[in-house]
């Protein structure tokens, strides 16, 4: 991908584009009698199974909208959108290029101001899932979209926080998709947007209780290569790994050495009614999935 | 007392060189026609504030109206980033771009302090983060009921606010639907208010739906009507969001030579909004109206004599 | 998943001996029906929260079920005292009955930071008053920018809110318009919410008009269908406030005895609301309905595909 | 009047015969060429008569709400009338027995939540002048209405603060209404509901400054005898005596020795415009007035 700040699928919006495939990078996955995939799709199934169970979802613009619009059609039926611009409840006719964009309005449940989405849906409570992306990611899942370099005086200007900040440390739980790359699952993070679990675990876990955060923090990351939850210690730990993809890959492209569970699971490949409904209901343009 | 007046009047009254100026609207109702207009008079030195600095500001920054900016996230939103404003920031090209930033929930905190009088607005963000470290007006305190610390934002108060809506009468009582954003807590935040609208109205139909209103007459200073007046962002029920043109301005905003030509034709080389349609061309303006209505319905409020 | 049931059922689920409850709605909208039914159960020990305890927790008071009000004004609006409470206040008559007061701001405050999640609201209030004298939890605090000190509030979460409203779908996304008082802040505030509607709706009703929506179904526990439940309150464009009950309740409350007797006729004497809007009578009914239809008229949101 | 709490004719809402004369206290006023007419329509007209020039007014329901709906006919055709149940340009149809009538409602200009009220109208500096009434007042304007006699064991326990506190620290500035007594205006009051002149200008305005306060306290007190305004020092001055209203009248129905200004003024007797206002438009059934 060609510019950093392209990483950073976060809540606020981000480009489509940025936190899926790069452009010519096909996945090579083939599960028994599945059709091909790219890693996008990949990418996009895996994050919506993972919603399984989910009732309320503060949606990212990107590979999370289309994950969560998934999820709707499959695992979860109930799944509320919530939109930081101020939808609740949206029935998007079609995947909107910003998350501000009039069809999430017409026929939602609520529209509301922000003042209101911020204080009473997300700082109250309400948001059982947000999804951050990231320029940057460290293993305790620690996010950074603000800045490469020096905050003073950065080599790339990153789009800043958003909403980011506030649902890392308020929704439930936090749901993080980008893809791999030593530039971005790094061990040390330039800038703290989001927190994580902090220092480890324990610390975290602590930090949170004492300061009264409503969120746990983040729960899954998932990538182009596998999926990852947290381990005991508050690090990411390689539950699954997608099909096609190898542990080198994983290990080329992570800039510490990762945790890997045993027995190491294989993502099981999208079903051919998740990848219809990917292109001929929620992407038949292939904006987020070629 | 009619208010309504033309945007080039509303703009050389209310907006000064050296102000701190909000064009508001979360990707909705986002007032390009005012901010074009700003960059015709050649405005100096504003303090730029904006949740979403977005296009406008990138092409505001790129003619030299600013010198600051007040926000919360840096993008051009589902595309990348905002290459005049990163040329400043990152290379100081052709000049430094002071930057304030906070979060989404900062901002809107910020302007609710603002339009309430309060010192400042607390929130439970920016924990564990270094957003206060490279912010020294985020700060922490401590709530007089029990041992928990939150964080506090100072208020914003805009020397000016331009809100973009659907209608207002006259005077200014100002009604909108759809995404809200924080337009209403930066117009009551604001020491002056412009109001540029779609379509102006009968007072009648205002009081009609009194809870439709968003902010009152009271604190406005000038309507303008001015349809399209939003184009590339969209109004709810008029117009949709032109994504060509957001995903246009990347190639233009990439270099400062496309970005100073694409100036000089849309903005310098145009007297105002009407002529900037004009430009567009009806077809593209046609493409860009709702493929069907989906109305409200009405309520009844009754008559109590 | 529909979540519509009698008044009955939803008070025996959801409000329970001992609880913090907030029937609120400033003037407009209040539920006397869901006060009545909690009378009817013989609940106990409840502390009543309110803006303005107003003759419906006169009522709740008289009936034995509250131990604490916390409220800001305390009165009959236009008429005078509320002589249960006061019987109770000044001469413990059953009882002491404990008061936390506020001011309606404080109140507002209270609701919101619950709403919110925060510790404390500020306020610029209270200031050279003896109420934080009065009420130790009204609190100095010091803003972290500059010299100044506001007053903060401590957050209010109700155990139930139960609201009254216009209408709602089955889900419980409820929609209301006229004086929104503070129950949108109350509802989000609390731990369980009582949605009690003059009409149930489609879903497609509140689709249609998503900006309407004070609060979705997902913060609601039970919606209760219940046409004239707010009497002698009102529900804008449905029924007119009862003025002259609230006037003849002055009588009836000022003493024990035939407050008593008033509850066994209109509370214990009836099962229900039904019953209740039938012995008062169908001329009186029709006599608060109002003179005429004032409709709001309808916006369009536009179909974007 | 009955009771000690049906004095307080606050915006938080009073009893309508309260603040105004008890019945058959029919005024004896009587000026050149005027129809008789009663106490309370000279509270009425000469509260209307202060309002010439404000534009936006808090208004309380009671006497405040007539004289409100006067000066809008009469000295003040701008006057834009908030409640603060939450209807701004409210238009009624009717004089509502409470401030929360749906008349108040219906053809106003807007209609907010009681959050957006008080922070951003009322605390944001929009409200020109706050009605307050109370059942003590003292020579510097500051008012109780919350008890008589210690607040934790009251004799008498009154309304409250409603939004009387936020009105006298955060409106531009103050009207009083309320009728004389010595019960009513006191050496020192019970309990201190609402900030006034504390204990007199140079502090108060000092306190104001510092804290903040957005409002300048008190600057009328209309009575049923005559109208008081503040002298240098923050006390209450007679500056105008209501026709067929003695200064033994007043001596005797104030309980500390008031300034009278000199020369004292005669208020001038309501116009017949006025009173046909009151009677035919306002009040016809004259539940203010009588």
């Amino acid at each position: 991908m060609s510019e950093p700040r392209g990483t950073a699928a976060s809540a606020a919006g981000a480009a489509p584009g940025a936190a899926g495939a790069a452009p010519g990078a096909v996945g090579s996955g083939l599960a028994q009698g599945a059709a091909a995939f790219s890693k996008s799709e990949m990418m996009i199934v895996a994050a919506a199974r993972e919603l399984a169970g989910q009732r309320v979802c503060f949606v990212g613009v990107g590979l999370p909208n289309i994950a969560v619009n998934l999820a709707r059609l499959t695992v979860a039926p109930e799944l509320e959108l919530v939109y930081e611009s101020g939808a609740y409840g949206a029935k998007p006719a079609r995947l909107p290029l910003s998350i501000g964009d009039p069809t999430i309005v017409t026929g939602a449940t609520a529209v509301v101001s922000m003042f209101e989405l911020f204080s009473f849906y997300l700082q109250g409570g309400l948001v059982d899932v947000g999804f951050l992306g990231a320029a940057q990611i460290d293993r305790f899942g620690n996010i950074n979209s603000t800045v490469i370099g020096e905050y003073e005086h950065p080599k790339t200007r990153l789009p800043g926080s958003g909403g980011a900040c506030e649902i890392a440390i308020n929704a439930r739980q936090v749901f993080v998709i980008m893809r791999q790359s030593k530039r971005s699952f790094v061990e040390r993070i330039d800038f703290r947007t989001s927190p994580g679990n902090l220092g480890g675990a324990e610390a975290a876990a602590r930090i949170r209780r004492e300061e009264g955060w409503l969120g746990r923090g983040p729960s899954v990351v998932v990538t182009d290569l596998g999926i990852y939850h947290f381990d005991d210690a508050g690090e990411m730990r390689l539950d699954s790994i997608h099909p096609g993809a190898t542990l080198e890959q994983i290990r080329e492209t992570i800039g510490w050495e990762p945790g890997v569970a045993e027995p190491l699971a294989t993502t099981p490949a999208p079903t051919p009614e998740e990848l219809r409904l990917i292109r001929e209901q929620l992407d038949p343009e292939g904006a987020y999935t070629k | 007392m009619s208010k309504v007046t033309s945007m080039r009047d509303a703009v050389a009254a209310f907006v000064h060189d050296g102000d701190v100026v909000a064009i508001e609207g979360f990707t909705h109702l986002i007032c390009f026609a005012a901010g074009h207009e700003i960059i015709r008079q050649r405005k100096r030195d504003l303090t730029l504030a904006r949740l979403t600095p977005d296009l406008i500001y990138d092409q505001m920054v790129a003619a030299g109206t600013a010198r600051k900016l007040v926000f919360s996230w840096l993008g051009n939103p589902g595309v990348g980033g905002l290459h005049a404003i990163r040329r400043r920031v990152e290379d100081a090209d052709p000049a430094p771009l002071e930057l304030e930033e906070y979060s989404h929930f900062g901002m809107v905190g910020r302007y609710t302090a603002g339009a309430s009088n309060l010192p400042f607005f607390p929130l439970r963000s920016y924990f564990e983060t270094d957003l206060p470290k490279a912010n020294p007006l985020i700060r922490p305190i401590r709530s007089p009921f029990g041992e928990e610390t939150v964080y506090a934002v100072p208020p914003l108060k805009p020397d000016v606010t331009i809100v973009h809506a659907q209608r207002a009468d006259a005077d200014g009582n100002t009604q909108m639907w759809g995404l809200l954003g924080c337009q209403k807590e930066a117009a009551f935040a604001a020491d002056r208010v412009i109001v540029v609208v779609e379509e102006l109205v009968e007072e009648s139909v205002i009081r009609a739906d009194p809870n439709r209103t968003v902010f009152p007459g009271l604190i406005v200073d000038a309507v303008v009507v001015e349809p399209f007046g939003a184009h590339p962002s969209y109004v709810q029920g008029a117009y949709d969001r032109d994504n060509r043109f957001y995903r246009d301005w990347d190639a233009i905003a990439r270099e400062a030579s496309t970005t100073q030509a694409w100036l000089d034709e849309w903005v310098y080389g145009v007297t105002g909004r009407a002529e900037y349609v004009e430009k567009l061309g009806a077809e593209r303006v046609a493409g860009l109206r709702p493929s069907g209505e989906a109305p409200s319905g009405s309520v009844d409020y009754g008559v109590y004599k």
